[in-house]
């Protein structure tokens, strides 16, 4: 049983919860479905050097892409592995063509298969029956999971051949949202894709937040906590933190960078350049964006949109009619 | 506010809610059944578990103290206490399923020698005598939680010879037979505080076994109780009164209404 | 395939609503789970003497024992039915006990193990496998559902014997939720039980609001919506539609009138005298509300505890940075 | 805004999107894939089909106007457009698989002849030649959506004798064995709409068969870009062009800043 964290401030530095909770050769959770994706934390393990990851996420962008180039990865669980603008993500594709930086395992799924065993993980549920799938090819081509992945028996309630899929379980995950308190109660909206049921199946969630407000601001609407505090070992402030992807609400994804990226790392060369200039050679968050440049983050705000607030209430006593 | 004064002894209800609490550890994770496991967590939240997390089955987690007592675990009330409201698989699901709870309590109707609960009927399922509430999340917790605190008021009948139906599964028929079933290892009930004393579970039979009683009571008086003939504890413990301040925070601050206390709640002006 | 309803102004009143949508016979889901009752619809299912319905509800409280005993229902699938300040529904006791006003055919579950049949009918999963319920006598008391609800089986994947959970599919729902708009955008926050699944698995569904609101405000916060509109056939205003139990944020359970409830309906002659000063007698809401009278109302209103409110963003062009 | 005017001759693309678009009709419950879908949807939206609902795999239903086109089937635009706003089981979970949506539109990389999809590898999964990007959602709606349009440029490459990897299945090896594999039953894809054309398929065998032409094109250079040895109809139909009103739509409302049409979301400055 993992221990309790739930009275604790956990808020720390990038470079402390990356050192502390993500191990080499951990299972490790990228939360985020195109949206919210955990780039810094991410540029972090690159730093870092962490070495023999599995890495499973719901889709995989050019923060997978980047994961794979700087040699982080071995092993990959996902539905997708692309650079959306759409072009391939050269570092993925030299890995599982050619296995440069090294060879890449992989084991794939739909999105909707993947989620389904988020979904069975984060209860832990033996397995989940599913119609989807069934007569594709990710039935024959089971990878490092081999036959605790994905079975077809006939149904017992007499629906035909069914696609059994069995849980997944993470070492680490890891969040960008749009805030938490400092014990790592973290809110999140717009777009949610599975996050929530990959981020179940963790071990230890490090919740990296645009904002951290106060504990009290979170109880105003807890409705928008993805995931309890006491699930979280590291909270980290870190506005900007899913750039060139989104947070919605905070700011745009940046198009630009994406078809950059797609441009510029079509070598290895070129990758290993990338890689030296955004990752290595910032120390920090700060530095990639100071490197990105004001206006350049300026563009990427879009304007306000603001919710309706709703009463909770309040239902202090036992008062006579 | 009558009769909150700590000098009141302190009744059987007051010593089982108290002595259930002090079951529960700082920090830990607990699944809070309806009834007398309310002012119990609360009780332990308010003395010695301040940082422990109430979670409720249809989906609370509350690590803050709500405004007033919860009726129920489905109480407005709790809303301004939680810090995540979702829905069923954010608490039985992901936390008691997924196994990222501490311990779960409950209320039960009827219990058996190994700690299987009944609260569904008595007399045959399919035309009972006497046709009980049914579950809930109450299955849910004996199944899956990895510690179970059970609560009771006596009554022989609620400590029958057999139950007419497992609603809760606690040890089967002792032994192994839990494990064989397929239910997780390493659960089923735990504990057992009933208004005379507090029970454990044999760790080879499985069966349960008096380990405690309060002040006053004897082991013959908790034998009447009970249709079984009841094993009883080599290191049978006397279990301390509850302490003035106990008694200070159970009335006045966890249930200053009475509402479960001096049934308060089933009264028509509340 | 059910027909789409996505751009009508679907708001009638709750006569109608019942009248066309709710038909003898059906599969009826009441959602709700202690929180968000929806006791106007039920108290007009009783007004128009609706027959042999199957009622599926995670939890049933005074609302399923007045439908019970009002002789609406002849099956029920439920994890739970009581009187929760504790005590018990007494016409669900004579209908179980005694058959009175006539027999009724239970189908019962744990309330995690009915939550996944609705989960699994709601996705329409052939079905699902969990740890719950093993050892228990709901593995042997199946009821109407026959094999079509519960089997045990040992897991392909190795983790020893499972209960397999089969889909429930309802025909018509109901919720009672915080808001809506004319088309059946419902939004709901507090506690939420297992209502989003268990609606997702009905072919009707007909959403009560304590309020209607215009479909822009529904827009500023998306998040909350629990079914989108296009699946909703009737939207009815009904405020205090959950009354005697309650809405987050719009008044408090009246704890008062269970109590009353349950000494008044001990007997069949007190049930009856029940049901026609509070529901018979009675030809609407409104008539209802006006009998409870305003002070009453006015209790349970609790105080104010008001979302802190955030922002979803504007996006709206692609302008150069 | 250079070009919008709508006395420009069509593209081909702007064929495909309106072909495809046109297929939409008023008040469906349209799943839209990523990349040619996207615009093909919204056209059909601002168009004929005011109003159908858009479902996008991540969680967003949407029967309002977006402020710019999407340029991903995640963009954060959407949530000005959204009424609901949830995860992968409130669209491709409960509306996709629970069956209450009404067609699904993708983009394919390639294509055989019973329209199984592969956008996963060229040559074999464990070495390949050319590693593509995986399913995404593709697999789920090939798998479970009632109505399956595919988009598609042409190259011969894309339509090739056989595929490699079933990333999305059509109707597998034809006839009944879609059923057989126990994909839920009246599914797979109906059409796919391409640079040149519009194909269907034959309800016995479940072959490919061209239904229909742009203006001006031909049927062999249709048989050009196809590896295996096309089956025509014999009700061959020549597309309409895309008429004044349409084009304007396309142009001046759905894609002004020419994301989709004219390459624009792919240039270092969008």
């Amino acid at each position: 049983m993992p221990p309790s964290f739930s009275d604790k401030d956990k808020r720390m530095t990038m470079e402390e919860a990356v050192s502390r909770f993500v191990r080499d050769g951990d299972v490790l959770y990228l939360g985020g479905f195109l949206h919210g994706e955990p780039y810094a934390a991410a540029h972090e393990i690159i730093r870092q050097g962490k070495r023999d990851l599995t890495l499973s996420t719901a889709a995989g962008t050019l923060l997978v892409d980047q994961l794979i180039g700087a040699g982080c990865v071995r092993r990959l669980i996902t539905s997708y592995c692309w650079n959306p603008i759409p072009a391939p993500t050269h570092a993925f594709r030299r890995a599982v063509e050619r296995g440069i930086p090294h060879p890449l395992e992989l084991e794939e799924y739909s999105l909707l298969g993947l989620s389904l065993a988020y979904f069975a993980g984060a209860l832990n549920l033996p397995f989940v029956a599913t119609k989807t799938m069934l007569g594709s090819s990710y039935l024959e081509k089971q990878g490092f999971l081999g036959d605790r992945k994905l079975r077809v028996m006939d149904s017992p309630f007499g629906d035909g051949p069914v696609c059994l899929i069995a849980p997944l379980r993470h070492d680490v995950g890891i969040v960008q949202l749009q805030r938490s308190d400092p014990r790592g109660n973290g809110q999140a909206w717009g777009l949610l894709g599975p996050t929530k049921y990959g981020l179940q199946c963790c071990d230890r969630v490090i919740v990296c937040a645009e904002e951290i407000v106060e504990e009290d601001k979170i109880r105003t609407d807890p409705n928008r906590t993805l995931i309890p505090g006491f699930r979280c070992c590291a909270v980290v402030e870190e506005p900007w933190g899913a750039h060139p992807s989104y947070i919605q609400g905070y700011y745009d994804r940046d198009w630009r960078f994406a078809a950059e990226y797609e441009r510029e790392t079509r070598t290895e060369g070129g990758f290993k350049q990338f890689l030296k200039k955004w990752i290595l050679k910032t120390k920090n968050r700060k530095e990639y964006l100071k490197l990105l440049g004001k206006d350049r983050l300026t563009a990427l705000r879009g304007g306000r949109r603001v919710s309706s607030s709703v009463s909770y209430g309040l239902y202090e006593g036992f008062g006579e009619p | 506010m009558d009769g909150v004064a700590s000098d009141r002894k302190p009744s059987d209800r007051e010593r089982m809610v108290v002595a259930a609490g002090r079951l529960i550890r700082d920090g830990e994770r607990v699944f809070v059944g309806t009834y007398w496991p309310i002012p119990a967590a609360l009780f332990a939240k308010r003395s010695h578990t301040p940082r422990s997390v109430l979670l409720f089955e249809g989906g609370l987690v509350c690590s803050a103290l709500p405004p007033r007592i919860p009726l129920i675990a489905s109480d407005p009330t709790l809303l301004a206490a939680s810090e995540l409201a979702g829905d069923v698989f954010d608490t039985l699901g992901a936390l008691l399923h997924g196994g990222r709870a501490d311990v779960g309590m409950l209320s039960a109707h009827s219990v058996d020698r190994y700690g299987n609960i009944n609260t569904t009927c008595i007399g045959p399922y399919e035309s009972p005598n006497v046709r009980l509430a049914g579950s809930g999340g109450a299955c849910d917790f004996g199944s899956l939680a990895p510690r179970l605190i059970l609560m009771m008021e006596h009554d022989p009948r609620r400590f029958p010879h057999r139950i007419d139906f497992i609603t809760t599964p606690g040890h089967l028929g002792g032994g192994e037979t839990r494990l064989q079933a397929g239910l997780p290892p390493r659960r089923g009930p735990d504990q057992v505080v009933t208004t005379l004393g507090l029970f454990g579970f044999d760790p080879e039979s499985r069966e349960m076994v008096l380990e405690g009683v309060y002040p006053g009571v004897t082991v013959e008086e908790v034998r009447r109780e009970i249709q079984w003939s009841l094993r009883v504890s080599p290191y049978l413990v006397e279990i301390p009164e509850p302490t003035e301040e106990e008694l200070r925070i159970l009335r006045e601050e966890v249930d200053p209404y009475g509402m479960f206390l001096r049934d308060r709640r089933i009264s028509s002006t509340p």
